[in-house]
């Protein structure tokens, strides 16, 4: 195993983290580089110490995990912010070219993937995966159990939520943790799975507390605190960290509410964020706001949950219920309906002015962009952008091209609202 | 080649008919309903219970420009999604009363989402499946297959009884014990049919009463027997990957000195395998779940051993040559399938190809150059044993 | 007897005449849309050459794109078995081959005959082939032959996004709208050519002595990148664009011989 | 007044002089520069041919389409704006503009009162430009012209499926070895169809209203025109100087500020 590049990327977000702290006034930034890179620590330090690490997909809950006292880390977002902390991305996605993955599927399981045939990612005990977000996560992780020959879990999901529904991925919730038990000898603390349940519904009060405050004019909240709750929900579900850094959004937020201040000094227009935008940098959105005072209030895959609520008591079925309830899951998986309203309504509650697609290369989920840019039209009354990009490939669209795009739309966009107000 | 069986002849007339053949014609002047499907591991024995003609959506045998389904549907969609929604929009598949999918894979059901919002269809069916063949799994699908008996049935104001379920199942088994017995004779030393004529059978399977079709595909069998037909079979192929249902395709791969015997299509052998319990003291819709869970499994299924252990287990029985596999670009089940199962091909000594392809291509140039040279590779291992 | 053999690909048509174990002669002629006929046209040519007729001819082994098309010939062979037998020809040691052609870039595995044992060709939509060449340097109005000499000449590293031949051009475009001198995104360029094909050699094991072929390998500055790449020197042929059409004349003996003997 | 509208292309730079009375000069530069570089030369080769000095142009208005910088600009407004003034000016009851240029395919709708509706741009995957044809010219060895003439010999058209400029050239190029070959000028006219049915395909993101106004430099090619026209199903507008319309949307949204200055010195949104 070469752990360096590992090693390296921990290093480099250290050293970032070193270098930003002293500069950031704000606490939710502060918090977030502190809880993203003791994130890699711990994975790191697992890996000098021998501890048994559980390598996951996204959405397979590490609460599990954590209950079990094991170390959990996410393949495609770690394999993906190592690659971003070394700006590796030629060599992890030419490495996976050369295993055969070709270049019509996603870039970040592409990414993974090379990370795994250079034995970059630290070796697991398992790895569970399952078939949330698209065929690539269906798909790629039993690809990674081949490469290192581990045990692997397939956890099944239904496509869309109902009752049934919920009752089969508790279940199958169930099986997982039979699998670690025999895989690990390890016995499930069904006590700590409880209170690990408990404080992730505590941190999804906070979630959607926070969804609420952010309805304020001016938006009290950066798009990229939006993105950062978003993975920090899925990194750190069910810990004291979590609850931390959501503790600390809410109160960051409430406070510009209460105030009336905006995240940014002069709002001008009210954008919602309909897909993943390029994951490798946050500049394009520091420059809208910057240069144009354009800021994201909403984002509908990660930032509309469901209305039911989750039960600790019943830790199963509590994470069967987050599941279906989350905001990316509810988006992608399930026919477009649920997307197309949760926009809508977004539209109307956050007083918005448009709305932006990301059409990622390779991305099968880019079918729904017409049926959400005519429901936005036709229901809503705004105009959406389509931006080609790369979720992980800077180079396959630059920033700079995606600037011209966003630029003409804001300048439409200016224009339209300044006739409105005529 | 020795001259083409003449019992083929009607699965050719209708294929030329596509997509509105004359049988659909037929069934629907005299009063019956149509429901069309796209996406895979559909239960049609369901369907055809319910009184409907059930008829495999595809695109044309050719690439064709998709300008308005790429309006509809994002250009990452693969072009088999593509080519039928192209059909769909411009009007081609208005005879439809219905249209069916399952979450089978990402195409599939955003083509479903687009269906719904921009076609009109008189009734929508949507089949929720899982991955898994666990016994929570069996109930959750019981469960939604019950579900979706009911939609039909008041759709149709039809109840679909036991007795036609039953009546279907047998039907439908008949098909399978068919293609089992044709696919037995491929595993000649030089066998009485071609791959491209196999989806010739296939395509029009697609566009007809079941009944019908046995008694034409007991025809091409018995004519296949009795007609000393050998095949210079060259060297023995199987073909994998996307549903492909172009036989200029497979004629290609075939006419640069191989004969394709096998394959793991969802059109094809992934559909006939295995039969469905014909025990009638149980419940049809049960036998029904238990076979579409337990069948050969498709790439969307776990673990992914059971399938790749029957694909292995197919080229042994049919002593393969070597594998082709076809993926339609986007289609990221095959993608990511292929470069496992290649894998385990190889490690058995049993040389693979991988083909980018578009929905509905013959075999290009560049196509027949990578074959040949396969062809010719093959060629070499065998020579030197 | 002599033989002959035929490359017809799809931007241009060789013809290579061969007697004993020497090239006699050989000709090299465009095919665009000239259809199946050019084929006869490029060997009638080197026939002129040769100062031979037709019926001089013992056999004619057709391969390339225009093959099919071929009449009168042997029965075909693919390309990519013509380039490992003339590969072998020239370098009987070479066991891994790289052919950078016009539409397609292999990787190609042969044993001590000369014999096809395995290949890996590029997915349709790579990229990092000769015509990927061939836009770029009409954008920047530098003659084909004069890139591989400005790439060498480059002082910074420029990365390419080598997915599409298309989007390397826009991405060309906007390059030269910044300043980027020509020979910075020439090298960049055949960089990214040198690591398609690296991709395509790490999916079978590259052996010591290898070859590269097609009418890139005249390019000394995709030369330099793929050595700097794979970290071995090719070996390349006197005229690596006739390799193909010299295999398939080697078929040809073969088929000639296998009739007198037979 | 004279103002100067300037359309930094992806290939050609277009520069548009308007007074009191109208477009007065138009320019194009196919050079592959730094932006300000071709900018500069441009304006200056329209200075020297007009006889006028850089003082006595009232604005210089400038879009850029690669993103690029545009110093030599007094104000810069973006390609949809542009575009959308350059076609009312010409046609001011034009509901949908569709401006196919060299890289890309730009469709702008309009709503009753004659303002920015939807719009949408090719995708990034699919070539919806001339470039299309461009590299399909080149590598058959003809002028672009040439291939044009030869399309318009011919009614028939041969299907070309491909999107991608790359596999459309192998696509043709595969025809030329099928026994027998299809006429040249067909497939060239189903090369032209291609083109034009992806951009009529392009059309149903936004939907058509009527009247159309088909501009860009590739509504110069008769056989790419022909083949729209088949295919739209609505009134089609042509323009004279198709090219420059992104570049007089400029100079119009220049003279419609210092009009509008004039009135009001604080109306400063460029309208």
């Amino acid at each position: 195993m070469d752990h360096s590049l590992w090693l390296e990327a921990v290093k480099n977000l250290e050293g970032l983290t070193n270098h930003v702290l002293p500069k950031v006034k704000s606490s939710g930034e502060k918090a977030y580089y502190e809880l993203y890179t003791s994130y890699f620590q711990k994975v790191t330090q697992a890996m000098v110490e021998g501890k048994e690490i559980a390598a996951h997909s996204t959405f397979v809950p590490p609460e599990i995990f954590h209950a079990m006292d094991m170390v959990p880390v996410l393949i495609v977002s770690s394999s993906g912010a190592m690659t971003v902390c070394t700006r590796n991305y030629k060599d992890a996605m030419d490495t996976s070219r050369g295993y055969g993955v070709p270049l019509e599927t996603c870039s970040a399981h592409r990414i993974q993937l090379g990370h795994f045939v250079k034995d970059w990612f630290p070796k697991p005990k398992l790895i569970v995966h399952m078939g949330a977000g698209c065929d690539a996560f269906s798909s790629s992780g039993g690809v990674s159990a081949d490469m290192y020959d581990c045990p692997d879990f397939y956890l099944d999901v239904p496509w869309e939520y109902s009752k049934r529904g919920v009752k089969y991925l508790a279940e199958e919730f169930g099986r997982l943790i039979e699998f670690v038990e025999k895989e690990t000898g390890r016995k499930m603390d069904w006590d700590r799975l409880k209170e690990n349940m408990a404080r992730t519904a505590e941190m999804t009060r906070l979630y959607r507390e926070i969804a609420e405050l952010r309805k304020a004019v001016p938006s009290p909240m950066e798009s990229r605190r939006a993105w950062q709750s978003y993975w920090m929900y899925w990194i750190n579900a069910g810990t004291p960290e979590g609850v931390r850094w959501f503790t600390i959004v809410r109160d960051e937020v409430k406070a510009r509410v209460e105030k009336g201040i905006g995240a940014i000094p002069n709002e001008k227009l009210r954008l919602l964020d309909l897909f993943m935008p390029p994951q490798f940098s946050f500049r394009l959105q520091d420059w809208m706001a910057k240069d144009y005072g354009a800021l994201f209030v909403s984002e509908s895959i990660v930032f509309h949950w469901g209305e039911e609520e989750i039960d600790p008591s019943n830790p199963l079925e509590a994470l069967a219920m987050r599941y279906f309830m989350a905001p990316m899951t509810r988006c992608i998986m399930g026919s477009s309906k649920d997307f197309i309203n949760d926009s809508i309504k977004a539209v109307k509650e956050y007083k918005v002015d448009g709305a932006v697609f990301w059409a990622q290369n390779a991305c099968r989920q880019a079918g729904i962009i017409r049926s959400l840019k005519d429901a936005l039209s036709e229901q809503a009354g705004i105009p959406t952008l389509v931006v080609d990009c790369d979720i992980m490939d800077p180079t396959f669209v630059t920033v700079e091209e995606m600037q011209l795009r966003l630029k003409d739309f804001i300048e439409i966009l200016s224009e339209r609202k300044a006739r409105r107000s005529n | 080649m020795s001259q083409i069986l003449k019992t083929l002849t009607p699965f050719m007339e209708i294929n030329k008919e596509f997509p509105f053949a004359s049988p659909i014609k037929e069934w629907k002047q005299s009063g019956g309903k149509v429901i069309g499907f796209f996406g895979g591991d559909i239960p049609e024995e369901i369907l055809s219970a319910a009184g409907a003609l059930p008829v495999w959506l595809r695109g044309h045998c050719s690439e064709i420009p998709l300008d308005d389904a790429n309006s509809y549907l994002h250009i990452y969609t693969c072009s088999h999604m593509r080519s039928i929604l192209e059909i769909a929009l411009k009007g081609d598949y208005n005879y439809l009363d219905g249209v069916m999918s399952t979450p089978y894979c990402d195409g599939s059901r955003r083509m479903f989402d687009v269906w719904d919002r921009y076609i009109p269809i008189p009734a929508l069916f949507f089949l929720h499946t899982p991955h898994k063949n666990t016994p929570e799994a069996e109930a959750y699908y019981y469960e939604n297959m019950k579900e979706f008996v009911t939609s039909l049935e008041s759709t149709f104001q039809k109840k679909v009884t036991k007795e036609a379920l039953w009546d279907a199942i047998k039907t439908y088994n008949q098909t399978r014990k068919l293609f089992i017995q044709l696919y037995d004779l491929r595993k000649k030393d030089n066998p009485p049919i071609s791959g491209a004529e196999v989806m010739e059978i296939y395509d029009a399977s697609a566009m007809m009463p079941r009944k019908d079709f046995n008694i034409l595909l007991e025809k091409v069998i018995d004519e296949a027997k009795t007609a000393d037909r050998k095949l210079d079979s060259g060297h023995r192929l199987m073909i994998n990957g996307t549903a492909l249902h172009n036989p200029e395709y497979v004629k290609g791969i075939e006419d640069l000195g191989s004969i394709v015997v096998a394959d793991s299509l969802l059109n094809g052998a992934m559909g006939f395998s295995d039969l469905i319990s014909e025990d009638e003291n149980t419940d049809p819709l049960l036998a029904i779940t238990r076979h579409y869970l337990n069948k050969f499994p498709a790439p969307r299924m776990v673990p992914s051993e059971i399938r790749f252990d029957k694909i292995l287990q197919m080229a042994e029985d049919f002593r393969i040559d070597g594998m082709i596999t076809g993926v339609v670009r986007y289609c990221a089940p095959h993608i990511y399938d292929e470069i496992r199962l290649s894998k385990r091909f190889e490690a058995r000594g049993i040389p693979s190809l991988r083909l980018d392809l578009e929905y509905g291509m013959a075999a290009t140039g560049q196509i027949k150059t990578r074959v040949q040279a396969f062809i010719e590779m093959i060629e070499e291992r065998k020579r030197k044993g | 007897m002599p033989v002959a053999g035929i490359d017809i690909g799809s931007r241009t048509a060789k013809a290579v005449i061969m007697e004993g174990d020497k090239i006699i002669s050989s000709h090299i002629g465009e095919t665009i849309l000239k259809g199946p006929d050019v084929g006869i046209a490029v060997l009638n040519e080197s026939l002129k050459l040769a100062g031979l007729k037709l019926s001089d001819l013992e056999s004619i082994m057709p391969t390339g794109y225009g093959r099919f098309q071929f009449t009168g010939g042997e029965k075909h062979v693919s390309e990519i078995s013509c380039h490992a037998r003339g590969v072998h020809w020239y370098f009987p040691t070479v066991r891994t081959i790289l052919d950078i052609g016009g539409q397609d870039s292999k990787a190609i595995k042969c044993d001590s005959n000369g014999r096809l044992t395995n290949f890996v060709l590029n997915s349709k939509c790579a990229g990092g082939t000769g015509r990927f060449l061939e836009v770029i340097a009409d954008i920047l109005e530098v003659p084909i032959e004069k890139l591989g000499e400005l790439a060498l000449s480059s002082r910074q590293n420029i990365s390419f996004s080598t997915v599409c031949v298309i989007f390397a051009k826009t991405e060309a475009i906007n390059m030269l709208r910044e300043g980027v001198p020509k020979s910075d995104i020439i090298a960049g360029l055949h960089d990214s050519i040198a690591k398609v094909a690296a991709s395509l050699l790490v999916q079978l094991t590259v052996e010591k002595d290898f070859s590269l072929t097609g009418g890139v390998a005249k390019n000394s500055g995709v030369v330099a990148k793929i050595k700097e790449k794979i970290g071995l020197e090719p070996m390349i042929a006197p005229d690596p664009q006739l390799i193909g059409a010299v295999g398939a004349a080697l078929f040809a003996l073969d088929r000639a011989k296998r009739r007198r003997t037979a | 007044m004279k103002i100067i509208g300037i359309d930094i292309g992806s290939i050609a730079t277009k520069l548009v002089l308007l007074n009191d009375t109208g477009v007065v000069y138009r320019e194009s530069l196919s050079i592959s520069e730094r932006s300000e570089t071709v900018a500069a030369k441009i304006i200056e080769k329209a200075l020297q041919a007009n006889s006028l000095s850089r003082d006595s142009i009232d604005l210089i208005v400038g879009t850029s389409r690669s993103g690029g910088d545009a110093p030599f600009a007094d104000m810069k407004k973006g390609l949809y704006m542009c575009l959308f003034k350059g076609a009312l000016e010409l046609f001011p009851d034009v509901k949908t503009i569709i401006d196919v240029g060299a890289e890309n395919t730009t469709i702008v709708t309009l709503d009753k009162e004659s303002q920015i509706k939807d719009f949408t741009v090719n995708d990034k995957c699919a070539a919806g430009g001339g470039v299309f044809l461009e590299a399909i010219a080149k590598a058959m060895g003809l002028s672009l012209d040439e291939m044009a003439a030869e399309a318009m010999k011919t009614e028939k058209t041969i299907d070309i499926a491909s999107t991608c400029t790359i596999f459309a050239e192998q696509e043709i190029l595969s025809y030329a070895f099928e026994d027998p070959p299809p006429p040249r000028s067909e497939i060239l006219a189903g090369l032209h169809e291609s083109l034009a049915s992806r951009v009529v395909g392009l059309t149903g993101k936004v939907g058509v209203i009527p009247p159309v106004l088909l501009c860009g430099g590739v509504s110069l090619n008769p056989a790419f025109v022909r083949s729209f026209k088949k295919l739209i199903n609505a009134e089609v507008y042509l323009t004279e100087a198709p090219q420059f319309v992104v570049a007089l949307g400029a100079a119009v949204i220049g003279r419609n500020y210092i009009l509008n200055s004039k009135e009001s010195p604080h109306a400063g949104s460029g309208n």
